[in-house]
């Protein structure tokens, strides 16, 4: 039996962060948080942040329900946000949205080449618009933590 | 492969131009029919032939080709009368959709014949259409709004059905004929006749139903029955609803409009007769030659052959899927269509559908339009395979296979 | 034949499959575009190649053929958005008709925004659909309607209009962008201006007017705009309803269903994001694949083009059927477009029609669901000749002489 | 000019009933009388009997408003019911509905063989499905006044 077909879209990196998150767990000490929901998919995120003394983000934390592709791409998220200044962050938000709706990995990122590269395992939802949601989930509960609201929108 | 002779699966897959595409070279494998079906050359036919050769707005045209269209128009109610033995053409309206239907019953004779603090009567296992305009109703107008549990086995409780209606209060009960979900037939008759006994007008929501099974609005003695063009293989855009003339009669109009009036001056309009009362605007004139050739084709092969074809496959694809570890199939009514919704362990039904989509097969995954269903049932989403007259046995082999290889992948 | 340079109708006419039929043995003259419009080829081939390639009901379906099938459905919104210029996608609601998405406002807005003893503001040449669903308000809401006369030549009373909203009490006025019984066009931006400035919120029946003549919602300050698919060479059973997004988002929902949710329990329900919110079960599908398809046909050719193909041609049926003895042209505004009535001495409109019609014409006769207007006008009926971008300048001249024989046969 | 594709429809017993009908005046002594109101199409009818002491249609007369089919199928309506039961009447009124929805003449009519006859010429209006209610409006005001009803119904 051949899983080709499969793992075009389900990378190992997808089934792997998303059976078994390494930061799927919410912070013992934290400084802010904020839910994700998504009430079409039943998909439920929280995330934990704590900041460093620069501002910066120094450790991230969530609890998930939901997909593969929405656990993953929350405990990618956890693992790319760290060292990360908020608007560095919200660029980088902005980035791989980007990347989910169009399939494409952008050249020239900069700073952002790095994260992206990880986060790229995820670009293979563009082909499947109603599922972009379960991959910016966490991201748009993330956004709303840096700005200390406690509900994230969704697309 | 089926039980009936003259019921040729292979021949009428031919009818469907679609079905021979491929996705991601793989054959298209389409069990969403329950969603919205393909359509038959026949309805693409009429549909194309109308706007090539025969179009122009209906009624009161007074030239040919007005005359024509009104009159390829209008053979729809004749097409719709027959097919649930309606006592007369004039008790179909037709609507954008069953969920217009549903609305328009809400909303006119919710707020005309139902009083504040009556009560309206649904299940636990209806679609959000036969949900929402009833919330609205209770909002705005008083109601009280009831709900009939089903049991464990998806089925609904007859015993609590009865207790619901005891008081006298409920003055419409609308219920699904049929689970989109779990695929459940509700006893039709035994509802209706429970309900006029306490006093309870019945409709029923034939969207599911009326796909695969002979409905006859006379025989169940309900009062109001609907459904949707689209899941008949017909096009969008199109439903119907029925209800007995003396109820529609009694009814005031919902939208306001061209085509629903009989007179209009700025102080006081007065309505056109049934069913037209109902139909403001110009109606969906293509969009009900084609529903007239979807309901010809349909019933030219006949629901005691699909019927037939669709069991062996609700059989064979039950039996298929409970051979698989891991496979949970939800709800074992006794009285099952070709709707089978499950899950499968340790896999979300969206990445379920996703990896079944990777391999040709399509599938929906959610909470099929059911929220409160799902609550009850305590999950999230289920995966869903439904059947149309053109799914064959092997298409099932093929769900069956993939999903034992995904079952593999998620261990 | 035509002003201009770029316009060639006989190749446009290449495009309308129907156009080429006879009718009794004559060629097929088809001036009644403005009850309903052909379908050029390419609306006719989006909506077959859906149905045999590309078609699954849409929204969060998961597998190619859904996702597939949701863009090119939701494309629609794009182009409605692009040929009215709103500000966003998300502002342009997709109903089943103009008339359905009058009614929405009517119900939704009217009972939400405008409170008992506030008043509507229509006019006296209003379609029926632009009448009856503010009585019905009228009656069930206690708002008041008042109506803006006209002038004998047909256009928009404007002092009239200013003193009808001096009190203050008018909340929102509701008037038709372009006649479909006189052709005139209503002053769009003074009305906005003037409305306005009196407090109250402008809604335009464009049903007409955006055939012919480019709509720009947000030059023209206008508070709601609608139109309808069908008269725009696209498809039956779907129309639009563009509205400023905050007044969207503070009205009720009209329909429940399916797709309008954010998340339902039998306690509440919370409602989807606008546009959504206002689309309840499953939409149009083909007919908005259809519908995107007619706009850019007709984007292609541009307004530019159209408009003053239809200008000449107005003109010149104008100039010719004046020339006939005992025809009057009903209505003679400044500013008016591709749509004239007239009528016969000594000839019921009804008789005229249907003498047209035997030599191959199709025009309309009766009251055009504009009873109140025919009214002010002291006519039962009147024929009507209406253009599109195909009508070519012969197909006039057949019509006046036709007219000719018809008047010597009667006198 | 030819008038030829005009005539087959309008032929000149409908041109001259439609124009100077012979009855199309109201009774000065009558029995019963009724209206006929078409809204969609502004057309307007009242039908005059006067009885003979047999109940049969001793004379007919009518006031309308409306086209041309429309007054000439009152015309020769008023012409044929003369000398008529009733219950003929209702038949006649049935056997002509019946051509004009279907634009067969019935073969065998017995009876009504010879009225049929002269109102064969409305016949043509079956290609026109919305105007038969023009051809049959009068008909449906006579059906009221012999029923002693005000109103007529139309199609
Ligand atoms: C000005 C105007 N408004 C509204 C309508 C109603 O359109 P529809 O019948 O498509 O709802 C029409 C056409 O009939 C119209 O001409
Ligand atoms: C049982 C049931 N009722 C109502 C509906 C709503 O149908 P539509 O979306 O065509 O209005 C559906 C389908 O979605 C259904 O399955």
């Amino acid at each position: 039996m051949s899983f080709d077909d499969l793992r075009d879209l389900y990378q190992g990196v997808i089934m792997d962060h998303g059976r078994h998150p390494r930061h799927g767990t919410r912070l013992q000490s934290f400084d802010v948080t904020a839910k994700g929901d998504n009430p079409m998919c039943g998909d439920r995120v929280q995330i934990w942040l704590k900041y460093a003394p620069d501002h910066t983000i120094a450790d991230a934390g969530f609890e998930a329900r939901g997909c593969a592709i929405s656990i993953a791409s929350a405990d990618l998220m956890a693992d790319v946000v760290r060292g990360r200044s908020p608007a560095d962050t919200k660029a980088l938000f902005d980035a791989f949205r980007a990347m989910v709706r169009t399939g494409i990995c952008p050249d020239h990122a900069g700073d952002l080449a790095d994260p992206l590269e990880k986060l790229k395992p995820l670009l293979g939802v563009h082909e499947y618009p109603s599922r972009v949601k379960c991959a910016t989930l966490a991201w748009h509960a993330l956004t709303a933590a840096l700005e200390g609201v406690q509900e994230g929108s969704s697309e | 492969m089926t039980a009936h002779p003259k019921f040729d699966v292979q021949r009428i897959r031919q009818d469907f131009p679609i079905l021979s595409q491929s996705i991601r070279g793989k054959p298209f494998v389409f069990l969403d029919s329950g969603a919205s079906a393909q359509k038959p050359r026949a309805v693409i036919d009429a549909m194309r032939n109308a706007m090539e050769t025969q179009y122009a707005n209906v009624h009161r045209g007074l030239h040919w080709m007005s005359e024509r269209t009104t009159e390829s128009y209008e053979a729809v109610r004749d097409t719709i009368a027959l097919l649930i033995n309606a006592p007369s053409r004039d008790e179909i309206v037709i609507t954008s959709s069953i969920t217009a239907s549903l609305n328009l019953v809400a909303h006119s004779y919710g707020r005309s014949a139902l009083k504040p603090g009556q009560a309206v009567l649904i299940s636990g296992m209806e679609h959000h259409s036969n949900i929402v305009p009833w919330q609205m109703l209770r909002d705005a107008h008083g109601i009280e709004l009831r709900v009939c549990p089903i049991t464990d086995a998806g089925e609904l409780d007859m015993t609590a059905f009865e207790t619901l209606l005891a008081d006298g209060k409920v003055g419409l009960v609308s219920i699904t004929h049929m689970s989109n979900v779990l695929g459940t037939y509700t006893p039709a008759e035994r509802i209706v006749r429970i309900a006029h006994a306490a006093g309870a007008k019945v409709m029923f929501d034939g969207a599911q139903a009326i796909v695969h099974r002979q409905v006859d609005v006379q025989a169940l003695g309900c009062d109001f029955y609907c459904f949707t063009g689209h899941k008949l293989y017909g096009p969008t855009g199109i439903g119907a609803l029925w209800a007995r003339r003396e109820i529609l009669e009694s009814m005031p109009p919902f939208m306001g409009g061209g085509d629903m009036i009989s007179s209009v001056t700025f102080e006081k309009s007065s309505w056109a007769a049934v069913p037209h009362k109902f139909e403001a605007g110009t109606p969906a004139i293509l969009e009900g030659i084609g529903l007239k050739a979807a309901i010809d084709y349909f019933r030219a092969i006949g629901y005691e052959a699909i019927s037939a074809h669709e069991r062996a496959l609700t059989e064979h694809a039950i039996a298929r899927l409970s051979d698989i570890e891991g496979v949970q199939i939800i709800g074992r009514a006794q009285d099952r269509g070709g709707v089978i919704s499950f899950t499968l362990d340790r896999a979300h039904a969206h990445d379920v559908a996703t990896l079944l989509d990777r391999q040709g097969i399509a599938v929906r995954a959610g909470h099929h339009c059911a929220e409160p269903l799902m609550h009850r049932l305590g999950l999230d989403s289920t995966a869903r395979a439904t059947f149309g007259l053109y799914t064959t046995h092997e298409e099932i082999d093929v769900l069956a296979e993939a999903l034992t290889k995904i079952r593999k992948f998620f261990k």
